[in-house]
């Protein structure tokens, strides 16, 4: 018998989810690793890439075109809008690791708990589907009204919404993976329950769950910079890509730099990190390996 | 039945095929797929292609019908004459315009090869419509002419039908008729049987000889089952490694092969004649289960509620040392009988005794400390083992299960790896590094590690080529012989329940139809399904390893 | 079929409530308070107590929910804290502008997004598949405003090509609309055509490797036929869901995109409704995008059985 | 038909004129509604709907309404309809609030009389209820006037120039009016508030445009004739475009401001209020809250400069370059022990963002901790209500923005109210601050009123009862086919006339 299953069998929200990646290899994620990593290394170091405090400000120069002093000018209130970006580097990004890691933290336990407990699963998945359908800009929005917007609410705000998604996913993967005969063979074996999501179930999930990290990094990286747009974006005191931007909207015809700069860094990160995604789905899924039937 | 016996030598030559290579992508370092085989096939004739798996019998096929895989195979050198013209030379262009017309295609998955979004009806017809300017009408009227040929019943309804309404046997017949619809010189089947049931193939392989009659089709027949072979097949063609080991008329190949893998290729199909039963210890059984029965239910609120008796009614016990097989075709309920045994499922009805104590439904952690005794294998090799654990991680998961010190389950973990003749150093590899017969014998390593009392064994080697089938069929006698283990083989091959099995029970549609010693059952079946099973196994007249015919 | 429905619209219930739980709670949780926006800069402590009392915000939380369920059971969606006016009405006032602006962003990404991801699939590995590729990647990557200006930048202001700003009704006609609607469609667009393109390359991959394409081949039917009427109808479905998914993508997108071209939409004054707190817009709005986004995936779900006769309710 | 479309300064969603004090409803108050007396372009006040006597001991005023006066429902306004109108004013508005407690009565004889008793005299009676800001009395239907002051209005019916277009309004995207073709404007000549309001157009539609980029985008495409308030960030963009005009429309401008809480610690003490007023410069605040020093003015007066009460005695350093060394030595004198100041910053109204950013820095360079917390003005205006401390839910500071008129007067500024937890946010208990606003309401001629206006600037800078940080006052932008603009405060769009393209 072969035992060749039709695609129409695979669980759906997997098949988009590890399928929303285009599957080529080449030159692309090498030159986004390269990228991504200069950025990384940029905003790491910026403290010494600087050349101004990000936070002096001296109003009455305000709004200056890039010379000498300002390699890239000076925003709003002064401030030197070159130091500010390179800084701006590193809230953006932690904000978007964080917010993957924590959304994956949280998605993964609770996805574990849905796709292998079915008691559990109908109750977790409407919450989760209720959480889907709100909005996630308002949610956002709201959850950062609610708590200030510190780092820690943005993230919180960011990754609350993400979250379902995550679990979604999860979910798809035990749910097919449980019935895979290894772990029916795990079973068998005396394996007990927790071992069995944890050693069996929980690698499954990985090559998916890098994918959808990258992507919630990045999408994070994105929702910060609309919050930041919308108004209610972590405090400009604390320069991030998404508030430098925000805050250089009502100048974007005046001097176009204050969006354009940070909003093309961003871009090659995202792009990057994207990038990079797609090609570590290539490498880890297991449909990618040829398998003989 | 016999052996098919006709001249063809004065036939005209429809296919030959001369020194075809056929290498991997462009630049390729890798050796050719193909390595310049050749063969031909005349008109109304039936060559059969048979080999191992991966020997290259379908990148011979595709090959032929110029679809072979744009980027990643690419014929190197050699001719393809199909009635003389040369098909490797052929533009894209004209290539489409032979393929339907002058040499037609037939897919092993009837599931698959159908496209699920269009009515079966239409998918014929755009046959026509590609290739000839017949009037609508016209059309309609062929294509129901050549489902009426395929024996489809109330073509009407079928026409109009999608492929998912009809059962596998249908579906084949749709592919034979939109193959056959142009009356193309050649016919192409790559192992057009090999998904469908005994019974079905039995039906497919008739219809494919009949049409071929009729029509003069030559036809090239891709298997790996040499039952089908010496049912069908007016020359035979043995292929190894992209190589074309011997040519031969069925009876030369059959009763004298001349290369040592023909030879060992037959003598590795199993025998239907059962095998002289082993005599019964009389020891208590391990293993009883009473009116076993599963129902699956599926909806609830709202929903169809949907119930499915996928067995029921079950009744057997086993003892130390024997072998129990369970056959019946697809879906007549052999692995959920399985799973019940293993409690990886809840059986809805009877008991199963382990030892005297019924665990039918114990809780998971009362069922704990019983499971080292009841061990499964199962049928697909490549997804039974963790495709993320090493093999030494894999083989001590169950003692570590129950705390054995892990050196002493690695220890265990390597001296079983002896015994099913794999390398020490195996350990510390992954699955996908072991070809389905290695991996195969190590979720049997795997199952003993527990030194269970009973193992399952569900189609085990059904997904396993002949010869390594029979090594793992001897690995498992092998086990059963050192300790004395109690095997449950379930199977859909009757060859290789016939070889293994101390006493056959026979399952349709959930139930257990006949039941008893496998002599005894496969001799002189009594019910009449287990008779029609046992007439729909092909080759069935012939004894393989004796190369000779059976006599009854 | 039917049933298949009315279990779908039942089970929306439930997601509705816990929708409706999660959002009033959020919002009585969220410091901010309606009476100080109506009164203004300079009302004292007892002003806003008193106006505060007559909105009902003194009550108990239970009270004020059940109130506010009890009356949507009545079709009474309570009326705006600030401007007074019944939430219904400012509700259907915007909704008109959203729904047009999100069909044509719909059709737009679809009618872009769809030959794009084909023939990305047709001519895998090759040039033409990078630069669609690129194409979805970048639209994933750049944020939403930074494609909207620009747009504005290039068509309205440098080329004066079309008007900066404003939404005109297709009551108008059809040359008015469009003329307003395209660039924010565009801008909204970007991001789902992304999406999109890259579901459709990868469902036709997935198809094109399927027997029934080779089954096809053998019989000789020609490029065009086999990508158009044998593979994307098989890639429908997750074609299709994607397209349901990306709906809630579209409302994100539609708060930006309506406050930059001025659309007079749900986005906008679901922004507005949160910073002023005016708890009973907000608490509609939320609930209206939630049912908008079950109602749209029900019919996605339903859309199934149209590409894949397999799927039958 | 002429319609003038404008963008004004913020979107219009409360429409009830008495119960809120946001400019933008004040604006849309002027459009429909009528007062009785009315401030002209010298702040003299002159009649309106009604001709005023005094009596001579100053207890009683009678009022007059004029001819030809009619709702927009058609009926006409008689002294019924004037007297709810007063008292419901009387208990919203501060100065109101302040009249009715020393009214006798208010009664309305005949149809246009009304006649209103006072218990004590109020000096500046004629000045507020002729005011034309913070809640001007607007006078509307006795049945509208009837709602309970503390619940919006549900009918929008004035006896004003305009009338208001239910079914086109949209709360934050616009609302239309029409012109009232029964307006009988008095016949002299527009002058300020007062004058005859005579409307040469025929519609005017107000629109929401929260990205003010749009706004010009808009404006030089002529989709709007009119900005309110133009970022003048922004101006380049106009320049060269001769179909638009750029103008300060009216003298007086804002005042923004920083106001302290005093309860709590640090603020609570004195000494350490002074020395973060000596820590701030008004410059750089302006400059990054403005842009152009041609739309600002350093100003120390707290009743703003160019007005009648302006004085700007102890504001040396805080229109100069602020005194952070001085501001250090006081702070350590007065044991600063490094408790942070939280600074509430609103991050979401474009003319409220920029003071607590630059605030914050000039007060970190004096040694102040500073924790600035940025959030929604709704968060803001909800917590700066809040008397807790400031560590739990509470503040130290904030900023906000004045009309010049609201502070122009001690009656007026809200600020000056020295009442403890009566007093306006941050609750300043100062008697003496009371004793001198007691005086100047009992002041009987100007020149009584300027001297006490000198005493109280100098005793609230004294207490740093706020910090006064500078006035801007933002141009309009308009197309030129707009003329005849009265150059007021409050945007009125009677007088102005468009001429066709
Ligand atoms: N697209 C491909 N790219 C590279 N190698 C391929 C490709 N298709 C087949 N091969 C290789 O060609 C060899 C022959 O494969 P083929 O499918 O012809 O075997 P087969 O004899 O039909 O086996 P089976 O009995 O399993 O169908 C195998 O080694 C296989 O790995
Ligand atoms: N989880 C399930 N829920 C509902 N029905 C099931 C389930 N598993 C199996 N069935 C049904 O039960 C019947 C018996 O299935 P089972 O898998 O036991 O057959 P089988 O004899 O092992 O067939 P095969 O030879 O194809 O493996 C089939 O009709 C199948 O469709
Ligand atoms: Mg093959
Ligand atoms: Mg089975
Ligand atoms: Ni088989």
């Amino acid at each position: 018998m072969n035992t060749s299953r039709s695609a129409a069998d695979k669980p759906l929200t997997l098949r988009l989810l590890s399928q929303i990646s285009p599957s080529h290899t080449g030159f692309g994620p090498f030159i986004a690793a390269i990228m991504l990593l200069a950025v990384v290394l940029v905003t790491i170091f910026s403290p010494w890439i600087a050349t101004h405090d990000p936070l002096a400000m001296d109003p009455l120069m305000r709004l200056k075109p890039p010379s000498e002093e300002h390699i890239l000018g000076t925003d709003g209130f002064g401030r030197d809008l070159f130091s500010r970006m390179v800084l701006g580097g590193r809230i953006s990004l932690l904000i978007g690791l964080c917010a993957a890691v924590v959304a994956l933290g949280f998605g993964i336990l609770i996805g574990l708990v849905a796709g292998y407990f079915r008691i559990a699963d109908a109750i977790i998945m409407r919450a989760m589907d209720a959480l889907m359908a709100m909005p996630s800009i308002l949610i956002a929005i709201a959850l950062v009204a609610l708590n200030g917007p510190s780092i820690g609410s943005v993230i919180m705000a960011i990754t609350i919404p993400e979250v379902p998604r995550v679990v979604r996913l999860v979910r798809s993967v035990v749910l097919t993976a449980r019935e895979e005969p290894y772990v029916e063979a795990a079973l068998a074996l005396g394996s007990s329950t927790p071992k069995i999501l944890f050693q069996h179930l929980l690698p499954n999930t990985m090559a998916p769950m890098i994918v959808q990290g990258t992507y919630i990094v990045a999408s994070a990286i994105l929702t910060e910079a609309l919050l930041s747009f919308l108004g209610a974006g972590i405090s400009t005191e604390i320069p991030t890509w998404g508030n430098i931007m925000a805050e250089g909207r009502q100048y974007f015809r005046i001097n176009p730099g204050i969006i354009l700069w940070p909003g093309l860094l961003l871009t090659i990160c995202v792009l990057s990190i994207n990038l990079i995604g797609d090609a570590a789905r290539d490498a880890l899924d297991p449909r990618m390996k040829k398998r003989e039937a | 039945m016999e052996l098919r016996n006709k001249d063809f030598s004065a036939e005209p030559i429809v296919l030959e095929i001369k020194d075809l290579v056929v290498e991997v992508g462009s630049k390729s370092v890798l050796p050719p797929i193909l390595k310049g085989i050749s063969f031909d096939i005349r008109h109304g004739e039936t060559v059969c292609l048979v080999g191992e798996s991966g020997s290259g019998k379908s990148v011979t096929s595709l090959a032929t019908m110029g679809l072979l895989p744009k980027d990643a195979l690419k014929v190197r050198g050699g001719e393809i004459r199909l009635k003389g013209e040369n098909l490797v030379t052929l533009s894209p262009g004209q290539m489409k315009q032979r393929r339907a017309r002058d040499l037609a295609m037939i897919f092993q998955e009837p599931m698959t090869a159908l496209n699920p979004v269009l009515k079966v009806g239409a998918q014929i017809m755009e046959v026509l419509d590609l290739h000839t300017r017949l009037s609508a009408s016209e059309k309609r009227a062929k294509v129901i002419d050549i489902m009426e040929q395929v024996h489809l019943p109330d073509v009407e309804r079928i026409f109009e039908s999608y492929p998912h309404q009809l059962s596998g046997g249908q579906r084949q017949r749709i592919m034979i008729a939109m193959a056959l619809i142009l009356e193309p010189a050649l016919l192409i089947a790559d192992e057009p049987t090999t998904a469908l049931d005994v019974t079905t193939q039995k039906q497919i392989l008739s219809l494919i000889a009949e049409l071929q009659e009729k029509h003069g089709t030559a036809v090239l027949f891709i298997t790996h089952d040499m039952g089908v072979v010496a049912e069908i097949a007016d020359r035979v063609c043995v292929m190894r490694h992209g190589e074309i080991l011997e040519t031969g008329t069925i009876r030369q190949v059959l009763e004298e092969p001349r290369h040592d893998y023909t030879k060992k290729l037959l003598s590795a199909v199993p025998s239907l004649i059962p095998r002289e039963p082993r005599p019964d210890a009389g020891a208590t059984p391990v293993l009883v289960t009473k009116d076993l029965g599963k129902t699956y239910r599926s909806g609830g609120f709202l929903a169809k509620k949907s119930e499915v008796r996928a067995s029921y009614g079950v009744n057997f016990d086993l003892s130390p040392g024997r072998t129990l097989g369970i056959v019946g075709e697809s879906g007549s309920g052999k692995t959920t009988v399985a799973r019940s045994i293993m409690r990886l499922i809840e059986p809805t009805e009877g008991q199963i005794l382990l030892e005297g104590d019924d665990i039918a439904h114990l809780s998971t952690s009362a069922m704990k400390p019983k499971r080292k005794k009841l061990q499964v294998v199962f049928q697909d090799p490549f997804r039974s083992l963790n495709p993320r654990w090493t093999i030494a991680r894999s083989l001590t998961e169950g003692p570590l299960n129950y705390g054995v010190p892990y050196a002493e389950a690695i220890a265990e973990a390597k001296r079983l790896l002896q015994i099913v003749s794999l390398p020490e150093d195996a350990l510390k590899r992954y699955p996908h590094q072991f070809s389905g017969g290695q991996r195969q014998r190590i979720a049997i390593a795997r199952a003993v590690m527990l030194r269970p009392d009973v193992l399952v064994a569900d189609e085990a080697v059904s997904a396993l080529d002949v010869s390594v089938q029979a090594q793992v069929l001897d690995l498992l006698d092998e086990l059963q012989r050192q300790t004395g283990i109690a095997i449950i083989f379930i199977t859909h091959d009757l060859r290789v329940a016939a070889q293994i099995c101390d006493e056959v029970l026979v399952m349709k549609r959930g139930e257990v139809v006949e039941q008893g010693p496998a002599g005894q059952v496969l001799h002189a079946p009594q019910h009449e399904y287990t008779r029609a099973l046992i007439n729909a196994a092909p080759g069935r007249f012939w004894d393989f390893a004796a190369h000779k015919p059976l006599v009854a | 079929m039917l049933t298949y429905i009315l279990k779908r619209i039942l089970s929306v219930i439930p997601v509705l409530f816990l929708v409706s739980v999660f959002v009033f709670l959020m919002l009585r949780l969220t410091p901010g308070d309606p009476a100080a926006i109506l009164a203004g800069d300079n009302a004292t402590p007892e002003t806003l107590e008193r106006i505060r009392d007559a909105m009902g915000l003194n009550e108990p939380l239970l009270t004020q929910y059940v109130k506010w369920i009890g009356g949507i059971l009545h079709g009474d969606f309570g009326t705006s804290l600030i401007s007074s006016v019944p939430v219904l009405d400012l509700v259907s006032q915007r909704v008109g502008p959203s729904i047009s602006l999100a069909v044509l962003t719909i059709i737009i990404a679809i009618c872009v997004a769809i030959p794009m991801g084909v023939i990305a699939a047709w001519k895998h590995r090759t040039w033409v598949d990078y630069l669609v590729m690129s194409f979805s990647v970048l639209g994933f990557s750049v944020p939403v405003f930074l494609v909207g200006y620009v747009l504005l930048l290039i068509f309205s202001v440098k080329l004066g090509w079309l008007p900066p700003q404003g939404f005109k009704p297709l009551s108008a006609g059809i040359a008015p609309f469009m003329e307003r609607a395209i660039l924010p469609a565009l801008t909204l667009a970007s991001i789902y055509i992304a999406l999109i393109a890259r579901m459709t390359r990868a469902a036709m991959l997935d198809v094109l490797n399927e027997d029934y394409i080779r089954t096809a081949r053998a019989k000789g039917v020609g490029d065009r036929r086999l990508l158009f009427v044998h593979a994307l109808k098989n890639a429908a479905v997750p074609i299709a869901t994607i397209v349901g998914a990306g709906f809630a993508l579209l409302i994100s997108g539609v708060v930006v995109t309506e406050t930059i071209f001025n659309i007079p939409g749900i986005g906008r004054l679901t922004v507005d409704a949160v910073l002023a707190r005016d708890y009973p817009v907000i608490q509609a709005l939320i609930l209206l995008t939630a049912t908008l986004y079950v109602a749209v995936n029900l019919l996605i779900d339903l859309s199934y059985s149209l590409f894949d006769p397999r799927i039958r309710y | 038909e002429t319609t003038v479309t404008a963008v004004m300064h913020s979107d219009l969603r409360v429409l009830d004129p008495i119960i809120t004090t946001a400019h933008i409803t004040r604006d849309h108050g002027y459009m429909i509604y009528d007062v009785l007396l009315a401030e002209d372009a010298q702040f003299n006040i002159q009649p309106q709907m009604a001709e005023v006597a005094a009596s001579d001991d100053g207890l009683t005023y009678t009022f007059t309404l004029r001819e030809g006066l009619k709702f927009h429902d058609g009926a006409p306004v008689t002294g019924e309809d004037v007297v709810a109108s007063l008292q419901r004013w009387g208990k919203r508005d501060t100065g109101g609030q302040m009249i009715m407690d020393v009214t006798e009565s208010i009664e309305a004889p005949d149809e246009k009389t009304i006649v209103w008793k006072l218990k004590e005299p109020f000096g500046p009676f004629l000045a507020t209820v002729g005011k034309q800001s913070g809640v001007p009395p607007f006078i509307m239907p006795k049945r509208i006037a009837e709602t309970p002051a503390d619940q919006a209005i549900q009918e929008h019916i004035g006896s004003g120039p305009f009338k208001f277009v239910p079914e086109e309004f949209q709360p934050g995207v616009g609302v239309t009016y029409t012109k009232n073709e029964d307006y009988v404007p008095r016949s002299e000549p527009a002058s300020g508030y007062a004058g005859g309001k005579v409307v040469n157009v025929d519609k005017v539609q107000w629109v929401t445009m929260s990205d003010s980029q749009t706004a010009v985008n808009a404006l030089q495409s002529g989709d709007i004739d009119l900005i309110e308030s133009m970022p003048v960030d922004l101006i380049p963009l106009l320049e060269g475009d001769d179909t638009v005009v750029v103008e300060k429309r009216a003298e007086y401008g804002f005042q923004t401001m920083g106001r302290m809480n005093f309860k709590y610690p640090p603020f609570d003490n004195p000494q350490i209020r002074k020395a973060a007023l000596m820590a701030m410069s008004q410059e750089p605040v302006l400059a990054a809250l403005t842009g152009s020093p041609e739309y600002y003015k350093v100003c120390g007066a707290i009743f703003g400069c160019g007005t009648p009460f302006e004085n700007t005695t102890g504001t040396e350093t805080l229109v100069a370059k602020g005194d952070p060394a001085g501001a250090k030595k006081l702070l350590e004198e007065a044991g600063y022990d490094g408790t942070p100041v939280v600074l509430m910053q609103p991050t979401d109204g474009p003319t409220l963002k920029a003071q607590p950013v630059v605030a914050a820095q000039q007060l970190r360079d004096a040694g102040f901790t500073v924790d600035m917390q940025p959030m929604d003005w709704q968060t803001l205006v909800t917590r700066r209500a809040s008397m807790d401390p400031p560590a739990q839910g509470g503040w130290n500071m904030f900023f906000t923005n004045w009309q010049i008129s609201e502070i122009a007067s001690p009656i007026n500024n809200v600020m000056l109210n020295g009442r403890g937890d009566q007093a306006w946010f941050g609750w300043p208990d100062d008697p003496e601050m009371e004793k001198l606003r007691q005086e100047f309401i009992d002041a009987k001629t100007p020149e009584e009123q300027k001297a006490v206006t000198d005493k109280i600037q100098a005793h609230a800078i004294g207490v740093v009862n706020y910090v006064p940080l500078g006035e801007y006052n933002f141009p309009q932008a308009r197309r030129a086919v707009l003329t005849d603009m009265a150059p007021t405060a409050v945007p009125v769009f009677w007088g102005l006339k468009k001429t066709e393209e």
